[in-house]
């Protein structure tokens, strides 16, 4: 294949995250970019490749329940690690380090930003120097959470012993320049700036990385990313080329590379708000379970909605090659994928008929419906981003043909996702009618992803407006079926159960409109070998793979 | 020297006619004139404001293009050091750069701007010897300090390294005189050198260029309007109107004998010192031109209308860290006076002597330290601010500079009326009959009130400023200055409205002026000011007659007279330079004690500082 | 006060010696103040032309939509992505046509109107925080340079304001004003006089420091004394006496400031705060459009030339009313 | 003078703290959140627990009184030893360390102490911001010369258009405009600044010279624009003087009347201008080092905005802030140093 021979033979490798990175510690700042730089250096024990399956990496092999490594009551998982694994400075790589970087995660005041992957875990036993068991509180179908993915690496005892709990941010030299066991170890870092790294002399596979040097530059934003791979060459792989599929075939025609993209499980979607958003509550009781939408509460306008939509056309607008119209909340993997393709076509005339049985019609011959000397008037917001604005554009243009009307807004995302009880802007207060914007699953398994909609989990004064029920989404069949899903160990049966979930919330309910399947898109140049994209994990999983063709 | 009639002229002006471009088409600033200047000679160019002087002077030195004139017509020879003479109308800048400064030089008109801020006396005046005369840093710093000793700048060395504004007036138009006589050029061409300036400091910067042009036998073309400097100066004289010589003589025929009408106003308007001598009560000046009208003395009354007691102005001067006061500047110092009903009090001295600041104080522009002012039986002191306002219906102010106290931006007629408005003392139609009444008063055309201040004459600018000053119907006027930037004849006739209103309308005045001939003509009582203080106060007559305080009789010698005869000598002048008024805080001024020598003749008696 | 009879003038003039005493008549007919600012006015060619624009741009874009009545928010997906007319001059293949003389965008919508509709908003933003800006750093100035005890700490006030970052501020302002504003106005009026607020409230600094510096020299001036002593007021003397005189700084500044204005604007709506995404403006329709300057040059050149203009003729305008409005230069 | 400036320099201490709270409370206002750059597949109650490990929870007087603290009195003693430990200028002083073990304002983002990562970012501001003050005003002084010397000459009116288009047009429409042409159609010039580039030879410095160019015009443009309608205003003022006149008198060659007498007078109005725009060069530009990828410290404010990064955007506005008070004071002086009228106090 050409990429055999020695170690840095390739010379430098240059990659551009338009979003920069600010740490090398995944474990404190769960931002993508963070992770995935981070990737290159830490690595955990195993990692899912670009099929959703588990592969090893630091791991001697993936512990299943067919080779022992996981209890039969689910409670507990083995792992081993390979033999002679070394850090990049030289010092071996313990089942210390494994505990290790479990206590450090685990730490109540350390902020750990994966403390969800450790949920659950009650111990982390030292076996032997190799073996490493974790035993969880209850029966885990899924124990695949600690140590695994680009989420949750090893980290180095020796470097961190310092670091635990509140002092995890005095540890600046540790966060920026953390001693792996990955391809790559890092020369310089720049927070928020740029990263130069060189080959691990150490690292544990001969001949591997090609590269002796790496530089991972950050800013700017993805039309200028993608010039830089595709337009002028002069780096060889962007992060994230969300631009709009002209912009990004026009630049594909520069010759120097190309798009590449992979479907994982991240939904574009819109959710309609099921309580009343109206200004006139009182605050403390807008949108809350108490007062129900005076429009969206009604499932034959939620389909109307749904029925005006032409996704196909979305996809074309907005994502081109790396989006899929989907009616499902999961689309992937397959196993648990439904088979629903009923909200494919449009139909604006059963659209309005569905209206006009829903007793919202246009009275008054201004395009506009009402019901009750009230309008059908719908605010929907979403984040600033420029496809999500067209997407808007479209979507009023639709519901307009159809007699709705609809007021757009859009919000800074740094509001709209932070999250701050005290902003009247984010998403889940969901002060507005409908919103939109785009979520996905870690892993493979949709159980926690579904989960998010029970009774009770929404967004609400007494809970500082977290929660993940966004929607407000609230049906006792609904908890009484995960509740089943969570005690299901077999395959079969859970994807059953979990298509069954998907459809109540999308198909049937209408509570919430997926749009789009969005697939990652990269940009890779055309001289670089080996990239195998994968949205199940860091994009940057196999770089110790990439080489540099002719 | 006048008649010796080998020399060839140095400059022979001949037929100039300058025009300049502008956006209402071509404009005439100098129409035909034609004269010599021979060596050793001093021509002074006569004629009032806009007569074409200074565009003469401009096209000698080829400067007026710079202005965007242009030289249309006529000669201009030059006779240079090697007896070859050239059209300079004519040649090249190239050698215009080399004539300029070396062979004529120039003073100019204001010693205030005429220097460059920026650079130390020592770089403006080793400028064009280093160009001209090829002289290195060290020997152009050694002539230039003999240039400053021969114009007699005191402490020579230290003025090469201080900035233009550090120096006073006089002392700077003394270095742009040093700057014009650094090349020693043949040719030195003096724009009103003292127009700006206070009478001491003009008898000494006169006194200057006579001696210079004594000792090196240059030749001076000295332009003013003020027609008692022509007759301490000139050899000769050219009299222009409106871009014309009208006519040209030797000092004494023209002073004697003026042939042409336009002369024969001008000699009229000048106010000498001297022509009071014998009279108790001022009067209109006889001004050619005016019918023959009875000229009528203006008594007044003895009722007394201000009284100034004691009054004390003092502004602080800050410094340190915490912006403490940290001395005061005595402006007026233990001030008393009064003024009677319909009659003037005019305060002279000195510039910086505090006339300004006792006028502001009396109106309580500045607010004083200390005294009383009573006008018509009413404290102004005491006043509170609204109260005040009210009692300036009663007093009102007019300026210096006719320019400067007219708001560009406002129409006449709005300026005459906001006096009015503010205080609301007419409604309606009758504050436009008003206002040009006032016009008609002032005898400026009433199509004047819809025009800007700068489409004026200074002295109808200054009239407006007085029928503002009238529109209230006052009592009292406080004229600061009030004619000392407007031409002789305009001067006569502005000072002979205000001596008409004043006997028409039983006005009084408290003139403020450094010219002692103006105030001679106008003043019922007198008081010379020094350092914030009155050295000398008395009946017009008494105190001109018989000034008895040495620093009054220092300022009668070295005002100008306009007779040829009567030139003064530098040995006459005496002057000391004002010492400082600024007192640290705590410094206790003596009170002001006066002795009475002659009834209602009082001369200072505690040390002036003079 | 009684009014006191003034006599007539006294002076009969003597013809031959009055000419040579008597002050010089100015020559030219006296004229009404309009006039004489017009005429100055019209020999500014500049000025002219940048008038000229400036009405042209004014009028088209709050007639425009009369004349041109396509909805510049209506989307029209099998027409997307036309040309301008222009193009079939040189590429007959070109998707171009009357019926979107400039092209469309990406989602079908008539360029045209969206420049009209954008104009209207980016002009009327420039106005507005222009003179929200004008009319603060005027006071501001004005006054601290008027009264001496506030001078210090209005200076010391606009050096805060002068350090305070925009971009905080403005989500600041959308987070505590969006709800009232937008109950009252409207979303989009609300959004407006947002961003009309917090674009005139950081950006009076350097008006109210210029004037501040001509009112301090100003108010040595011996006419303001004068005016003092004919008992105006202070809020007479600003008015009437202070501020006619630093007209030239303002104009200057408000030239400066309406061009900041749009641009501002547009940077906002570059970092994506400000109006909804479907309102256009310049600012945004040229940021937008950036992406894909290469194949659709016309959609950055067009807004971006009507920035320019309107700037260019605003600035124009400015030098040519600071000199109509100046009597002295116009006496020349 | 000097009084003056220490008169100022005193009475500047409460307004910048007063600054620094009005920038405090602002911000503690302004919606948006530290977590929003967190992927929303983990939980709130994570998030919660992260936010509280940044200290959120804190009542605002301890918040505020911690990073007075921690900038006026931590900050100081870091530089201290900084200076004896490290830098060649007072290394040999013996090694201080009055700053072990106190806690320094640390950005939320990267964890780390702020001033080190403003200390990085000075290098490349300085490089590309500041150059190209320094390009935009060597551009704009002759400009502004000759237009006032040919004072409505065809010169004077391009001038005019040229600055005024330039000063009219946005740097992201610029900025990307020159990429365009000379990155991807021409090939010439890098579109992304290498912030780790080290000049050491004449090969070198060509790169930084290459990747230089563009973000620095598209900076200069905006300078040129402003500093050359100053110039050419205080010209025009300057040259209607009497000295200039005084000066022509004397036969001094056009040049020097001009470039001399005028320029000197000129350039006082003009450099303080320049002064009050110097704080801008230390905030960097935050659209242009965006599109070019300079990250300097506009880039780190805009990035640091966007995480809702509150320690760092405090502290950078604040420096900001100082910047300002110190460059009004500066342009004081100066306009006093450099007018020989002018006598503070
Ligand atoms: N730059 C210029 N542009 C247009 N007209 C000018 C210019 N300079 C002078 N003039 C005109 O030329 C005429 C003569 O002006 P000049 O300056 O020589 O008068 P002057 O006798 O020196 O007056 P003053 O005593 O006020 O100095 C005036 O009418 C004036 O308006
Ligand atoms: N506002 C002020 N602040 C400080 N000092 C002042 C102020 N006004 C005047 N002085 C000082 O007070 C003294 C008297 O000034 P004043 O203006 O009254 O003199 P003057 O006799 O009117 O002089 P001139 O003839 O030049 O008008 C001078 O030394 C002057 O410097
Ligand atoms: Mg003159
Ligand atoms: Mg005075």
């Amino acid at each position: 294949e050409g990429h055999e021979g020695e170690r840095g033979r390739d010379g430098e490798v240059k990659i551009i995250y338009w979003q920069a990175p600010s740490i090398l510690n995944p474990y404190l700042s769960g931002g993508t970019k963070d992770m995935e730089a981070a990737s290159l250096v830490i690595e955990p024990l195993g990692r899912y490749d670009e099929t959703g399956a588990l592969v090893p990496y630091l791991a001697e092999e993936i512990p299943t329940v067919e080779n022992a490594g996981v209890s039969e009551d689910l409670k507990s998982i083995t792992w081993k690690l390979k033999p002679d694994l070394v850090w990049s400075d030289g010092s071996p790589v313990t089942t210390e380090d494994v505990k290790f970087t479990a206590e450090y995660c685990m730490h109540p005041e350390g902020g750990c930003a994966q403390r969800a992957k450790f949920d659950g875990v009650e111990s982390v036993e030292i076996i032997d120097d190799l073996t490493v068991k974790v035993t969880f509180s209850e029966a885990k179908p899924n124990p695949y959470g600690p140590f695994m993915g680009a989420q949750s690496p090893i980290i180095q005892k020796a470097q961190f012993a310092d670091c635990l709990g509140a002092r995890a941010p005095e540890c600046t030299e540790a966060n920026f320049n953390p001693i792996g066991t990955g391809p790559f170890k890092v020369k310089e870092f720049r927070p928020n700036d740029v990263i130069t790294m060189e080959a691990n002399e150490n690292y544990r596979e001969e001949g591997k990385p090609a590269f002796a040097s790496l530089t991972f530059k950050g800013g700017g934003d993805a039309t200028a990313a993608g010039r830089a791979v595709m337009e002028t060459g002069e780096f060889d792989y962007a992060w994230n080329m969300q631009l709009a599929p002209d912009v990004l075939q026009k630049m594909a025609e520069g010759g120097k590379g190309k798009p590449i993209s992979a479907f994982g499980t991240l939904v574009e979607r819109i959710e309609m708000n099921l309580t009343d958003p109206s200004p006139d509550l009182p605050e403390g009781e807008r949108a809350t379970v108490q007062h129900p939408h005076p429009i969206l509460s009604d499932e034959k306008v939620r389909r109307a909605l749904s029925m005006a939509i032409d996704r196909e056309l979305l996809v074309e607008i907005g994502y081109g090659q790396s989006g899929r119209a989907t009616c499902n909340l999961v689309p992937a993997p397959a196993l648990y994928a439904s088979d629903n393709t009923e909200c494919l076509t449009q139909d604006l005339e059963g659209a309005k008929a569905l209206l006009e049985e829903a007793g919202w019609s246009d009275s008054d011959g201004d395009g506009v419906r009402e019901k009750d000397g009230e309008k059908l008037s719908l605010l929907f917001q979403t984040s600033t981003n420029a496809v999500r604005q067209d997407f808007q554009a479209l979507i009023k243009d639709w519901w307009n043909q159809i007699g709705v009307e609809v007021e757009l807004r859009n919000i800074d995302a740094s509001v709209f996702f932070g999250g701050d009880p005290g902003s009247p802007d984010t998403f889940q207060k969901f002060y507005a009618d409908v919103e939109m914007y785009a979520n996905n699953f870690d892993g493979t398994d949709p159980q926690a992803y579904l989960a998010e909609r029970r009774c009770d989990n929404e967004p609400k004064p007494s809970s500082q407006w977290q929660g993940e029920n966004i929607n407000r989404f609230c049906s006792e069949e609904y908890d009484a079926l995960l509740d089943e899903l969570s005690r299901t160990g077999e395959m079969e049966k859970r994807g059953e159960i979990a298509k069954q979930l998907n459809e109540m919330l999308t198909k049937e309910s209408m509570s919430l409109l997926p749009l789009v399947d969005r697939g990652r898109v990269s940009a890779a140049s055309n001289t670089l070998g080996g990239v195998v994209l994968n949205t199940w994990d860091s994009e940057l999983w196999n770089v110790a793979d990439w080489y540099r063709v002719e | 020297m006048l008649d010796q009639p080998t020399a060839t002229p140095i400059a022979q002006i001949k037929g100039l006619r300058v025009e300049f471009q502008t956006k209402d088409g071509p404009v005439v600033g100098v129409e035909n004139v034609s004269f010599d200047i021979n060596p050793g000679e001093t021509v002074c160019v006569v004629g009032e404001s806009g007569s074409g002087k200074s565009v003469s002077s401009l096209s000698l030195m080829r400067l007026v293009e710079y202005g965007g004139g242009e030289i249309a017509g006529g000669e201009l020879l030059f006779d240079r050091k090697d007896h070859a003479v050239i059209d300079l109308a004519h040649s090249g800048q190239e050698l215009m750069r080399h004539i300029r400064g070396n062979e004529i030089g120039m003073i100019f008109q204001e010693p205030m701007t005429a220097l460059n801020p920026v650079f130390t006396i020592a770089k403006q005046l080793t400028e064009g010897l280093r160009l001209h005369k090829n002289m290195s840093r060290a020997q152009a710093e050694a002539r230039a300090l003999e240039l400053l000793r021969q114009v007699r700048i005191p402490e020579p060395e230290r003025r090469l390294k201080q900035y233009p504004h550090e120096l006073s007036g006089g002392m700077r138009q003394r270095v742009v005189i040093a700057m014009a006589l650094a090349c020693e050029p043949r040719l030195l061409i003096a724009d009103e050198p003292t127009t700006a300036l206070d009478v001491t400091i003009q008898a000494e910067i006169l006194a200057l260029i006579d001696r210079l042009k004594r000792e090196t036998g240059t030749a001076v073309m000295f332009i003013t309007h003020d027609m008692a400097v022509v007759a301490q100066m000139a050899d000769r004289v050219v009299v222009m109107f409106r871009g014309n010589k009208v006519e040209e003589g030797s000092v004494a025929q023209i002073f004697e004998n003026p042939q042409h009408a336009y002369t024969k106003a001008l000699l009229a308007a000048v106010p000498k010192l001297g022509e009071m001598r014998g009279k108790d009560w001022p009067e209109p000046m006889k001004l050619l031109g005016t019918k023959d009208k009875e000229i009528v003395p203006i008594t007044g009354s003895d009722e007394v209308l201000l009284r100034v007691e004691n009054l004390t102005t003092r502004f602080p001067v800050t410094g340190g860290l915490m912006r403490r006061t940290i001395a005061n500047v005595r402006a007026v110092e233990d001030l008393s006076f009064t003024i009677n009903r319909g009659q003037t009090l005019s305060l002279v001295g000195e510039s910086g002597c505090g006339k300004s600041t006792a006028g502001r104080s009396i109106l309580r522009l500045v607010e004083p330290q200390s005294g009383h002012v009573t006008l018509d039986g009413k404290d102004i002191m005491a006043l509170n601010q609204g109260a005040l306002r009210m009692a300036r219906l009663d007093m009102q102010m007019i300026f210096q500079d006719p320019f400067a106290s007219l708001n560009p931006q406002m129409q006449l007629a709005e300026q005459v009326a906001e006096p009015i408005h503010n205080y609301g003392t007419l409604k309606g139609g009758e504050v436009q009959k008003r206002v040009e009444m006032l016009f008609d008063r002032v005898e400026l055309p009433r199509s004047f009130m819809r025009r800007f201040a700068h489409e004026l004459s200074g002295g109808q600018r200054q009239r407006v400023a007085i029928a503002r000053a009238l529109a209230l119907n006052p009592k009292l006027i406080i004229a600061d200055e009030a004619v000392s930037a407007l031409d002789v004849s305009v001067q006569a006739q502005v000072l002979n409205l205000m001596l008409e209103l004043q006997a028409e309308m039983g006005l009084s005045f408290l003139f403020i002026s450094h010219d002692m001939a103006v105030v001679e003509r106008v003043s019922h009582q007198v008081g010379v000011m020094y350092l914030g203080r009155i050295v000398e106060l008395g009946s017009r007559r008494r105190l001109f007659e018989n000034p008895q305080h040495p620093y009054t009789q220092a300022l009668m010698k070295a005002v100008p007279i306009a007779d040829p005869r009567q030139r003064k000598d530098e040995k006459d002048l005496n002057f000391k330079p004002i010492p400082s008024p600024i007192h640290p805080v705590g410094y206790t001024a003596q009170p002001s004690v006066y002795k009475e020598v002659e009834p209602g003749h009082l001369v200072l008696e505690t040390d002036s500082g003079y | 006060m009684t009014e006191q009879p003034l006599p007539a003038s006294p002076l009969e003039a003597d013809l031959e010696f009055i000419t040579a005493l008597q002050d010089k008549e100015p020559q030219r007919p006296p004229r009404s103040q309009w006039r004489d600012v017009w005429d100055q006015f019209r020999q500014h060619k500049g000025a002219m032309f940048g008038g000229a624009f400036l009405l042209f741009i004014t009028l088209a874009v709050i007639f425009g939509p009369w004349a041109w009545d396509v909805d510049p928010k209506k989307l029209d997906i099998r027409n997307k992505d036309w040309r301008p007319i222009y193009t079939l001059l040189w590429d007959g293949e070109a998707r171009a046509g009357w019926l979107h003389p400039f092209g469309t965008d990406n989602l079908g919508r008539d360029i045209l109107a969206q420049l009209i509709f954008g104009g209207r908003t980016s002009m009327a933003v420039g106005w507005m925080a222009m003179l929200l800006a004008l009319v603060i750093g005027t006071a501001v100035g004005v006054i601290s340079g008027y009264f001496k005890k506030l001078d210090f700490w209005l200076m010391r006030f606009t050096d805060l304001v002068l350090s305070l970052p925009i971009l905080p501020l403005l989500l600041v302002a959308v987070t505590l004003f969006r709800q009232p504003l937008r109950a009252n106005f409207g979303p989009e009026g609300g959004m407006f006089i947002l961003i009309v607020g917090v674009i005139g409230l950081t950006s009076w600094m350097q008006t109210a420091r210029i004037v501040r510096g001509d009112i301090l020299a100003l108010k040595e001036r011996e006419f303001i004394l004068a005016a003092r002593s004919i008992g105006t007021r202070p809020g007479k003397i600003i008015r009437r006496h202070l501020l006619p005189n630093v007209i030239s700084p303002i104009m200057v500044s408000a030239t400066l400031g309406l061009a900041t204005a749009i641009i501002t604007e547009s940077a906002l709506s570059f970092l994506g705060v400000g109006f909804p995404s479907d309102y256009p403006t310049w600012g945004k329709l040229l940021s937008d459009a950036v992406p894909r300057m290469q194949e659709f040059p016309e959609r950055v050149l067009l807004p971006g030339i009507s920035i320019s203009l309107t700037v260019l003729s605003v600035n124009y305008l400015g030098d040519g009313l600071r000199d109509a409005l100046d009597p002295r230069i116009r006496g020349r | 003078m000097l009084t003056f400036t220490i008169r100022r320099l005193l009475l500047s201490i409460p307004t910048l703290l007063f600054i620094s709270l009005v920038i405090f409370l602002l911000l503690q206002l302004a919606p948006g959140d530290p977590m929003a750059q967190v992927p929303l597949t983990v939980p709130p109650e994570v998030k919660q627990k992260m936010r509280e490990a940044l200290g959120l929870g804190q009542p605002l007087h301890i918040q505020y009184w911690k990073w007075l603290v921690q900038f006026f009195w931590i900050e100081p003693q870091v530089f201290i030893d900084y200076l004896t430990n490290r830098s060649a200028l007072l290394g040999w002083l013996p090694d201080t360390s009055f700053s072990e073990g106190q806690l320094r304002v640390i950005s939320w983002q990267t964890r780390s102490p702020v001033m080190d990562i403003v200390m990085q970012r000075m290098p490349q501001t300085l490089w590309v911001v500041g150059l190209s003050y320094v390009v935009g005003i060597l551009i704009a002084i002759p400009i502004g010369i000759y237009s006032a010397y040919r004072h409505y000459s065809l010169f004077d009116q391009a001038g005019t258009f040229v600055t005024m288009v330039g000063f009219s047009i946005p740097p992201f429409f610029t900025g990307p405009l020159l990429i365009v042409i000379f990155s991807v159609y021409l090939g010439w010039l890098p579109s992304i600044y290498d912030t780790t580039h080290v000049v050491r030879d004449w090969a070198s410095f060509k790169v930084q010279f290459m990747q230089m160019i563009m973000p620095v015009m598209v900076l200069a443009l905006q300078t040129t624009a402003q500093i050359s309608r100053y110039m050419r205003g205080a010209m025009l003022d300057n040259l209607n003087q009497d000295y200039v006149r005084t000066a022509r008198a004397k036969g001094l060659k056009e040049s020097v009347v001009v470039m001399v007498h005028v320029l000197r007078n000129s350039m006082i109005p003009v450099v303080t201008v320049i002064a009050l725009g110097m704080p801008a060069i230390f905030g960097g530009a935050i659209i242009t080092e965006n599109v070019f990828k300079v990250n300097g410290i506009g880039q780190l404010l805009l990035t640091a905005l966007f995480a809702n990064d509150i320690p760092m955007v405090m502290t950078l506005t604040f420096i900001f802030a100082i910047l300002i008070v110190l460059f009004n004071l500066i342009a004081d002086v100066l306009y006093g140093i450099l007018d020989p009228r002018i006598r503070y106090d």
